[in-house]
C-alpha cells in the first residue's frame, strides 16, 4: 500500500487531467472573445474520434492524434457557424453539445452495430500516462505563448480590443479561428484522455458534464490558464477526495448517507467561489461578433 | 515649371451607407502635404466615417482614394500601414489589461519575429520617446494611465510605426489646456518635419490656431473648404449647421445661497487594479437650491466616479469613505432607488451605456426609473395609456425627432437620445439635478435648448450639480466651479472668478 | 415578410440536414420523415405524448428565458423541477388524505415555493457575492439530484416499490388524465404550461417589476442609474426562474406518476435552454419550440421501432440541427438578402 | 428477415443501458437473439431514451399485435401493468418486477442469492479479508445486491471488510466508467483486492482498474469472465437470457402462462460463472466450497438477507 497521501494526489492529477485539456481548450477560444460552451461536446468528439483510431490502428498514439482531430472538427464547425455565420455563441455551443451527444451513439452504431459503445481496447492500445503530465506541459506552453509571443499579443487583443488588432493589420477573425481550432483539438485530447485513459472505449455519455466543469473552472480562474487548471486540481481533488470518504463513519453510528459524501464537491465549489469573492471579469469583447461596420 | 506636387491624400466621391443612413454622402477631400489639415463638422456629419474609410478600416461603397496621387484601389489596415497612414482614433484603440508597451508591440502589426524582444522595444522607444518629447512609463497596465498618457501612446503608436500620415480624430477632448496646447507644438513639430496632419474636431478655436487649411463636413459630405487664415469662427460655425449661430452665450447669475440640496463631506474611493492613488479623496463640497455648481476637470479626473458615488452611496463599488447628504438627508445607505425618490434627476455622463435601453421603445425610456410613480402603475401593472399620453406630451416639448414613441431609442441621434432623457428626468420636477457631460455628442442648437432648459430648472428652484469638460459651457452656466484633478477637488471659485487660463491650469494640476 | 420566414426555412433545414444523417445510417429518409410524423401527430395518442413532451419543455423554457431575460443564464432548471416535483411529491405522500382542489393547490405550491428556493440561490449568490451563475447552477443541479436522492431512499421511499421512488401521493392530488388522448398523459398540465407562458409574458411586458427585470438584462448600468436594485432583481429573476421549472411537478408529479423519481427528467432542464433560445426568449417561441422538441422526441421513440439502423439518440441529432440551422442567421441573410441591423 | 404472416413476433424493450451494456440488458438481448437463430421467431429490439419513452414503445408493439412483448427492468413495471390492462389478449413479460396481471408473465431474480455466493468467493480470495463493493447508483436494487454481498463475505470470512461506493447520483451513474475506474481505483489502493462491480455499464471502469492494478474483479448479470480474462474472479449470473428464451419458447408453443416465475440458486437461474476464463483464478478447490456453499443456502441452512425484505 502506498501512502494514502500519494494515492489522493496521483487521483487527483488523474481526474483533473481532463477538466485541465478541457478548460484549456475553453481559454484558447474565450481568451480570443469567443464563448466557448461547446467544450462538452468537443470532448465528446474527441473521445469518440480517439477511440475509434485507437481501435483500428492499435496505436495509442494514433488515437491520441485523431482524438485532437476529432475537436477540430467540431470546433470547426463551431468556427463556421458563430465566425462565418454569426450565430449566436451560447446557442451554437448548446447545439454542438447536443449534436455530438446525440452523433456519437449514432455512428457506434453505423461503425459496430453497438448502441452506444466502441469496442474495448487493450491497455497497449491505451493513453494512459502521457495524458497526465501532457495538459501540464500544456498549461505551461499556453501561459508561455500568451506571455512572450506575438501570437499571444493577438490571441488576447482579439478577446479584449479587437479594433486595435484589426487597426494593426491582423485579421480578427483570422487570429479567432486559430483559437477556436486550436481550442478543438486540444479540448479533443482531454476526450481522448477519458476515452483511451479514464476509460478503455468510447461510450455514450462519456464526458458526463466534465465540459461544463471545465467551462466553470475556467471562469473559476479567472479566465487565466494557470490558475484555471489549478481549478481543475481543486475539482479533481474533491472527487477524489468524494471517493475515499463514501462510507465514512462520524464516531461508531451508521455511514453518513452517500448522498451527502458525494455532493461535498459541488458544495465545496460553491462555498469556495463564494469566498472567493469579487466578480470574474471576461475578456471584454466575449461573445461579440467582430464587424468593422457593426463595432461602435 | 514643375507640377505642383500631388496632395498627401485625396478622397474623391467617397459614399458610405450603414444599413438605411448614409454616413457619407460623396466625400471630397483634398490634403496638401507637409500640411495640418482641420476636419470640422457637427457629431455625425461623417468625419469619423470618412477617416475610417481612408485607413482601410471600412470598405466604401463607391468613391476613390489617392495617397500622393496614386490611386490606391484595394484599402486595407495594412496597406495603409505600408502606405505610412496612421491615425489616433476617437474611441483609444488600447487594451486595458496590457501594458503600454505590448499595446506598442501589437501596433507593429505582422511578419515580425515570433518571440516578442521587450527590451529591445523599450529600449527603442525610450530614444523614440524621448526624440519626440513624449514620456512614457513602459511597463504600466494602460489601466492606470491618465488619458492624456493613452493618448501620447496612440501617438507613438504611430510615429514608432512610420506614419508620415498621421489622422488623428478629436484628440483633444481629454486634454487639458495645457496639454492641447502641447499637443499643438507637437503637431506643428511633426509638420515641420514633413509629415502631413489631419486633426478631425468640432472645436472651432482649436482649428484656427493650428490649421493651416479647413474642410467642413455637414450631413456626410464635405460643404466648405477654407484656408485657416482666410475665415472666422462664426463662419465656419454657419458652414457647420447651416444657419447663423450664436457662439457665446452665458446664463444670468442664479440665486446664490438657497437651502441646501447636496452635502458632499470627505468622499472617497480606493484605487483599484494596482493603481497608486485613490480615485476619489476628501472630496467635499455642497449644492444649494438655485445654484448650478459646475465641476470642471479632465475626463478621468474622477468626475464620473463622483456622480457614481452620489447615486451609489450604498455601494463599496462607488464610495470608501464619507457622507453624503442630500435635501437634507443624510442618504449614505440609502438605496438608489430611495435617493432618486428624494426628487434627484440625473443625465449620465454616457447615456447610451447609462441613460437608455437602445433596443426599447421610445416610451419604455421615458419610463424608465419612473415606473414607479403612482401615475404611470397601480398595484405593480404598469398603465400604458397614462405612459404613453405622458411620454407624448414629454417627447413633444422637448422637440424629440422623429416623435415616433414605438421606435427604438438606440435609433435616435445622440441629441434626440440627449433631449428623450432630459425630458425624463427634468419632467420628474427634480429638487436635485445631476448632468454629466449634458451637451456631449449634441450640435450647436440642441445644446442651447438643453442649457436653457438646465437654466430654467435652476430657477425653479432646484439645485444642478453639472459636469463637464467643457470649459466654455461650465463658464457659461455655472453659478460656481469647482475644479476636479486626479480625485480631488482642487480650487473653487465663484461666477467669474476665473479666467479660462487659470482654470485650464488648475485642471492640469497645476 | 422573409424575416418572418426565416425561422421556419431554418427548420426546415435542420430537418433535412437530420434526415441526410438517417440516409448515411441506411435508413430511407422519407420513411424516417413518415414516421417522425405520423409517431408525433398521428394518433390521438402519439400527438398525447408529442405534448406530454412539451409540456414540461414550456415550463423549463421559460424558466431558462425568464433568467436571460434579466442577463442571467440559467443553466439550472434541471435542479429546479427536482426540487419542484421532489416537493409536491412529498406533500402528497405525508398528507395523502387530503382532497382535490386544495391538495391541488397544496402540491403546486410547494413545487413552485421549493423551485423557488432553489432558483434563488445562484440568485442570492451572485448579488451578495459576486459568484458566478454558470458554476452555481451547474453545481446546484448535482447537489439538488443528491438531496431528491436521499430523501426517495431513506426518507420517503415507497416500501410497495423495487424502483427509487418516493410513496405516492394521496388520490385526491392527482390530476386525470384527458380521455381524448388515449391514455397519454396530457391534462391540465398543459393548459397551464399554456397560461403560464402567456402570463408570464404578459407580466415581463406590463408589470413594473418585469420592466425592471427587462431593463436589468437589457442596460445593467441604465437599469442602476435608473434606481433599479440588480442584485434584488437578479434574486427575483431567478427564484422566478426556478419556481417556473418548479411548476414541472404538475404534469410529472401530479398529473403522470403520481411520486417523484429521481430519473424522470427526459433532460428537461438542460432541452429548456435550448427550447428558450430557439424561441428567442419569448413566450409564443417558446411554446413552438417546445412542440417542435416534444415532437422530435415522440417521434424518435418510434423510429428506433420502425427502423434498424438508427437509435434513440437520433432525436438529439434532429435537435441540434435545428437548433444549429435557426442559428445561423449569417447563413440565412445569404439566402434572403438581408443585411443585418447594425449593432 | 422479413416477417411472414405465421412468424411468432416478440418485441423486447430494453432498459436505458442498452443491449450493449455487456450486463443485465445485454443478457436480455442475448436471449432473445438465441430465440431468434433458434425458434425463427421475428424479433424487435428497442432501447428507451428516457423513463417517459417505454409506455410508447411497449403500447406501439400491443397495437401492432406483436405475440410476446417483454420488459427488461423494474422501470417498467407499471407501464407494463396499464398497458397489460388495456390489451387483454396481448402477451408481456418483465424482467425484474411482479406485475399481477393474467396476461403478464414476471420474471424475478433473487439476486442477493448469488451475490451472497460471489460475496463468499470474493472473501475466500481475499488474504486480507477487504473486499468492495461499487454500485452504480444509490438505488433499492443495488442494495439487494450490496446486502447480500456483504454478508456473503462476512460468512466466508467474519473479519471481512466490506468497502461500499457508489457511483453517481443521476442515471447518468449507470454510463459513467470513468468514475467507476476512480472509485475502482481507490479502493484497490486502499488494499481491497476483490470488487464486485454492480453498475452497469459504468463497471467496465471497475474492469479496466482490475486490469491495470493486476487485482480482481466480479461481474455482474452477463457472463462477462472474458472482458479481462484472468481478472475476472468470477461473474454472478443472473440469467435473464434463460429466463427470456424459455418465456419466448412457452409463448411460441402456445404454452403462455402468466405468474410470476423466481429465478434462483435452485433453478440456476441465478449462478456464478465457471469457464475457461477464470479457471486460473477461481480453482476447483474454491468452486467446491462455493457449490458447497449453494447447497447450504438451499437446504435453508444459510440464511441470506434480503434487502427487499427489510422494513425501511
Ligand atoms: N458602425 C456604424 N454603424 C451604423 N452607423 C454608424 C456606424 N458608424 C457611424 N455610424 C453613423 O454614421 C454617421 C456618421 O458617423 P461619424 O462617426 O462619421 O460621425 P462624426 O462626424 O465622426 O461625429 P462625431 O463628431 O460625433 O464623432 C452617424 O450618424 C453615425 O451614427
Ligand atoms: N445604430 C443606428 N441604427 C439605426 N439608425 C441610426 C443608428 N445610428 C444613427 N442612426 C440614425 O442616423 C441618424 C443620424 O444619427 P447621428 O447620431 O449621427 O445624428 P446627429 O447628426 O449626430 O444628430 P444629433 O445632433 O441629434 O446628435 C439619426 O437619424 C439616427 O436615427
Ligand atoms: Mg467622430
Ligand atoms: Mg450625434
Amino acid at each position: 500500500m502506498l501512502s494514502a497521501g500519494w494515492q489522493l494526489a496521483a487521483a487527483t492529477l488523474r481526474g483533473a487531467a481532463p477538466l485541465v485539456y478541457g478548460t484549456l481548450g475553453g481559454w484558447c477560444a474565450e481568451r480570443a472573445g469567443v464563448v466557448n460552451l461547446a467544450l462538452e461536446g468537443l470532448l465528446l468528439s474527441g473521445a469518440f474520434a480517439a477511440a475509434v483510431v485507437a481501435h483500428t490502428t492499435h496505436s495509442a498514439w494514433l488515437g491520441a492524434l485523431a482524438g485532437g482531430l476529432g475537436g477540430l472538427a467540431l470546433a470547426a464547425v463551431y468556427g463556421l457557424l458563430v465566425l462565418r455565420w454569426r450565430a449566436n455563441q451560447i446557442v451554437a455551443g448548446m447545439g454542438l453539445n447536443l449534436l455530438a451527444a446525440g452523433l456519437t451513439p449514432v455512428l457506434c452504431k453505423m461503425l459496430y452495430d453497438d448502441t452506444g459503445r466502441t469496442p474495448s481496447l487493450t491497455l497497449a492500445e491505451r493513453w494512459q500516462v502521457a495524458p497526465l503530465y501532457g495538459c501540464w506541459l500544456l498549461v505551461a506552453v499556453a501561459w508561455f505563448v500568451a506571455r512572450y509571443t506575438r501570437w499571444g499579443l493577438w490571441h488576447g487583443f482579439a478577446g479584449e480590443q479587437p479594433a486595435a488588432l484589426d487597426a494593426a493589420g491582423v485579421g480578427v477573425n483570422r487570429v479567432r479561428w486559430v483559437a477556436v481550432l486550436t481550442g478543438g483539438v486540444v479540448a479533443g485530447w482531454g476526450g481522448a484522455a477519458l476515452s483511451l485513459g479514464a476509460s478503455s472505449c468510447f461510450s455514450r455519455d462519456l464526458a458526463a458534464g466534465r465540459g461544463y466543469m471545465a467551462l466553470a473552472a475556467l471562469i473559476f480562474g479567472r479566465w487565466r490558464p494557470v490558475p484555471a487548471a489549478l481549478a481543475c486540481l481543486l475539482f479533481g481533488f474533491c472527487e477524489a477526495a468524494q471517493d475515499r470518504l463514501q462510507g465514512v463513519r462520524f464516531g461508531s453510528g451508521e455511514p453518513v448517507p452517500v448522498q451527502f459524501i458525494q455532493i461535498l464537491p459541488y458544495v465545496v465549489t460553491i462555498l469556495v467561489l463564494a469566498g472567493w469573492a469579487g466578480a470574474a471579469r471576461p475578456p471584454r469583447a466575449l461573445g461579440t461578433v467582430f464587424s468593422r461596420e457593426g463595432n461602435h | 515649371m514643375a507640377l505642383p506636387p500631388p496632395p498627401a491624400v485625396e478622397l474623391r466621391a467617397l459614399t458610405k451607407r450603414f444599413g438605411g443612413l448614409l454616413a457619407n454622402a460623396g466625400v471630397d477631400l483634398r490634403v496638401a502635404a507637409g500640411t495640418i489639415h482641420g476636419v470640422i463638422g457637427e457629431n455625425g456629419a461623417g468625419k469619423s466615417t470618412a477617416m475610417k474609410l481612408l485607413l482601410g478600416l471600412l470598405p466604401a461603397d463607391a468613391g476613390q482614394i489617392f495617397i500622393r496621387g496614386e490611386r490606391w484601389a484595394r484599402p486595407s489596415p495594412a496597406g495603409a500601414r505600408a502606405l505610412g497612414l496612421g491615425m489616433v482614433h476617437q474611441h483609444f484603440l488600447l487594451a486595458d489589461p496590457y501594458t503600454a508597451l505590448d499595446n506598442l508591440l501589437l501596433a507593429e502589426g505582422p511578419g515580425r519575429p515570433l518571440l516578442l524582444r521587450r527590451d529591445a522595444a523599450r529600449a527603442e522607444l525610450r530614444a523614440l520617446a524621448q526624440r519626440h518629447g513624449l514620456e512614457m512609463d513602459w511597463d504600466a497596465p494602460v489601466a492606470s494611465l491618465p488619458v492624456g498618457v493613452r493618448q501620447r501612446l496612440e501617438i507613438l503608436k504611430l510615429l514608432a510605426g512610420r506614419a508620415e500620415i498621421l489622422v488623428l480624430d478629436e484628440p483633444t477632448a481629454v486634454l487639458t489646456p495645457l496639454e492641447t496646447g502641447r499637443l499643438f507644438e507637437q503637431l506643428r513639430r511633426l509638420r515641420d518635419e514633413g509629415k502631413t496632419v489631419i486633426l478631425v474636431t468640432h472645436k472651432l478655436r482649436e482649428v484656427m490656431a493650428v490649421t493651416d487649411q479647413i474642410s467642413v463636413f455637414r450631413a456626410g459630405r464635405v460643404t466648405g473648404e477654407r484656408r485657416t487664415s482666410e475665415t472666422t469662427p462664426e463662419e465656419l460655425a454657419q458652414l457647420m449647421v447651416g444657419r447663423p449661430v450664436a457662439l457665446r452665450w452665458a446664463a444670468a447669475p442664479g440665486l446664490a445661497g438657497g437651502e441646501e440640496r447636496l452635502a458632499v463631506a470627505d468622499l472617497g474611493l480606493a484605487a483599484v487594479g494596482g493603481a497608486a492613488r485613490p480615485r476619489l479623496s476628501g472630496i467635499t463640497f455642497s449644492v444649494g437650491a438655485g445654484e448650478i455648481v459646475g465641476v470642471a476637470g479632465v475626463e478621468g479626473n474622477g468626475q464620473s466616479e463622483l456622480i457614481q458615488a452620489l447615486l451609489h452611496p450604498c455601494d463599496r463599488r462607488c464610495r470608501t469613505g464619507g457622507t453624503v447628504r442630500i435635501l437634507g438627508r443624510e442618504v449614505t445607505r440609502w438605496s438608489p432607488r430611495a435617493i432618486r425618490d428624494l426628487g434627484v434627476g440625473v443625465v449620465p455622463e454616457d447615456r447610451l451605456r447609462e441613460g437608455l435601453l437602445p433596443a426599447r421603445p421610445l416610451w419604455e425610456n421615458f419610463l424608465l426609473g419612473r415606473q414607479r410613480e403612482p401615475a404611470f402603475q397601480r398595484g405593480g401593472l404598469l398603465r400604458p395609456a397614462a405612459v404613453a399620453a405622458a411620454a407624448a406630451r414629454a417627447v413633444a416639448d422637448y422637440d424629440v425627432r422623429p416623435p415616433a414613441l414605438g421606435q427604438a431609442a438606440g435609433a435616435l441621434s445622440g441629441g434626440n437620445q440627449q433631449k428623450l432623457i432630459l425630458a425624463r428626468e427634468l419632467g420628474r420636477a427634480p429638487r436635485l439635478i445631476l448632468a454629466a457631460q449634458p451637451t456631449r455628442g449634441v450640435d450647436v442648437g440642441a445644446i442651447e435648448d438643453i442649457h436653457q432648459r438646465l437654466v430654467r430648472a435652476r430657477d425653479a428652484g432646484a439645485g444642478v450639480l453639472l459636469v463637464s469638460s467643457e470649459l466654455e459651457e461650465i463658464r457659461a452656466l455655472a453659478d460656481r466651479t469647482l475644479v476636479m484633478f486626479d480625485g480631488r477637488i482642487v480650487a473653487e471659485y465663484p461666477r467669474g472668478g476665473a479666467t479660462e487660463r487659470e482654470l485650464g491650469l488648475k485642471m492640469g494640476g497645476a | 415578410m422573409t424575416n418572418r420566414l426565416q425561422p421556419i426555412f431554418a427548420v426546415a433545414v435542420g430537418l433535412a440536414l437530420g434526415l441526410v444523417v438517417t440516409a448515411l445510417a441506411g435508413e430511407n429518409p422519407l420513411h424516417v420523415l413518415a414516421v417522425l410524423a405520423r409517431g408525433a401527430f398521428g394518433t390521438r395518442y402519439g400527438l398525447g405524448l408529442t405534448l406530454a413532451y412539451a409540456t414540461p419543455l414550456v415550463f423549463t423554457g421559460l424558466s431558462v428565458a425568464v433568467a436571460f431575460r434579466a442577463g442571467l443564464f440559467n443553466v439550472g432548471a434541471e435542479g429546479q423541477l427536482t426540487m419542484g416535483a421532489l416537493a409536491a411529491a412529498a406533500v402528497g405522500a405525508v398528507w395523502p388524505g387530503w382532497g382535490a382542489p386544495g391538495a391541488w393547490l397544496a402540491a403546486g405550491t410547494a413545487a413552485v415555493a421549493a423551485g423557488m428556493a432553489w432558483g434563488a440561490v445562484p440568485g442570492v449568490l451572485r448579488a451578495w457575492r459576486g459568484s458566478h451563475e454558470v458554476i452555481n447552477t451547474i453545481m446546484l443541479n448535482f447537489i439538488a439530484a443528491g438531496l431528491a436522492n436521499y430523501v426517495t431512499m431513506y426518507v420517503l421511499r415507497n416500501p410497495a416499490s423495487q424502483n427509487p421512488e418516493t410513496r405516492p401521493v394521496g388520490p385526491g392530488y392527482m390530476l386525470a388524465p384527458w380521455a381524448w388522448f388515449a391514455g397519454a398523459p396530457v391534462g391540465w398540465g398543459l393548459p397551464l404550461a399554456i397560461g403560464v407562458a402567456v402570463a408570464v409574458g404578459w407580466w415581463l411586458e406590463r408589470s413594473v417589476t418585469g420592466l425592471e427585470l427587462r431593463a436589468l438584462g437589457e442596460n445593467e448600468p441604465a437599469a442602476r442609474a435608473a434606481g433599479i436594485n440588480a442584485g434584488r432583481v437578479r434574486v427575483l429573476a431567478f427564484a422566478l426562474a426556478g419556481g417556473l421549472a418548479g411548476l414541472v411537478a404538475v404534469p410529472e408529479v401530479l398529473g403522470n406518476t403520481g411520486r417523484f423519481r429521481p430519473a424522470f427528467s427526459a433532460q428537461y432542464g438542460f432541452l429548456g435552454i435550448a427550447v428558450a433560445l430557439l424561441g428567442r426568449n419569448r413566450p409564443g417561441g417558446i411554446l413552438a419550440a417546445a412542440l417542435l422538441f416534444g415532437a422530435l422526441q415522440k417521434g424518435a421513440t418510434d423510429l428506433d421501432m420502425e427502423t434498424d439502423h438508427v437509435t434513440r439518440e437520433l432525436a438529439l441529432v434532429f435537435q441540434a440541427l435545428i437548433i444549429l440551422a435557426v442559428a445561423a442567421e449569417g447563413a440565412w441573410e445569404m439566402v434572403f438578402r438581408r443585411r443585418a441591423r447594425p449593432c | 428477415a422479413t416477417a411472414g404472416a405465421a412468424e411468432f413476433r416478440v418485441g423486447l424493450v430494453l432498459d436505458r443501458g442498452g443491449k450493449d451494456d455487456k450486463s443485465f440488458n445485454s443478457s436480455a438481448f442475448l436471449g432473445a437473439t438465441e430465440a431468434k437463430t433458434k425458434l425463427g421467431i421475428a424479433l424487435k429490439v428497442v432501447e428507451a431514451p428516457d423513463d417517459n419513452a417505454f409506455e410508447p414503445m411497449i403500447r406501439g408493439m400491443a397495437e401492432k399485435r406483436f405475440d410476446l412483448i417483454i420488459g427488461i427492468g423494474f422501470a417498467q413495471q407499471e407501464v407494463i401493468q396499464k398497458v397489460a390492462l388495456q390489451f387483454p389478449d396481448r402477451h408481456f413479460a418483465i424482467v425484474d418486477a411482479r406485475v399481477a396481471e393474467p396476461n403478464v408473465r414476471s420474471l424475478v431474480f433473487a439476486e442477493h442469492e448469488g451475490a451472497f455466493v460471489v460475496g463468499a468467493i470474493a472473501a475466500w480470495s481475499s488474504p486480507g479479508g477487504k473486499v468492495g463493493f461499487v454500485g452504480g447508483m444509490d438505488v433499492p436494487l443495488i442494495h439487494r445486491f450490496a446486502l447480500a454481498y456483504e454478508a456473503g463475505a462476512k460468512h466466508a470470512n467474519p473479519r471481512a471488510v466490506v468497502t461500499t461506493s457508489f457511483v453517481g447520483l443521476t442515471s447518468a451513474a449507470w454510463n459513467n466508467p470513468p468514475r467507476a475506474h476512480e472509485l475502482a481505483v481507490s479502493q484497490y489502493d486502499s488494499g481491497v483486492e476483490v470488487i464486485f462491480a454492480a453498475a452497469g455499464a459504468s463497471g467496465l471502469g471497475v474492469f479496466d482498474a482490475a486490469e491495470e492494478k493486476k487485482k480482481l474483479v466480479i461481474g455482474v448479470d452477463a457472463n462477462q469472465d472474458g472482458l479481462k480474462p484472468g481478472r475476472v474472479l468470477t461473474s454472478m449470473l443472473k440469467r435473464v437470457d434463460q429466463a427470456v428464451y424459455a418465456s419466448i419458447a412457452e409463448a411460441q408453443a402456445g404454452r403462455f402462462a402468466g405468474g410470476v416465475r423466481e429465478f434462483g440458486l435452485a433453478n440456476q437461474g441465478v449462478d456464478y460463472s465457471t469457464d475457461q476464463y477464470n479457471a486460473q483464478v477461481l480453482p476447483a478447490a474454491l468452486r467446491q466450497r462455493a457449490d458447497a456453499l449453494k447447497a447450504e443456502i438451499l437446504a435453508g441452512r444459510v440464511q441470506v438477507p434480503d434487502y427487499y425484505q427489510r422494513k425501511p
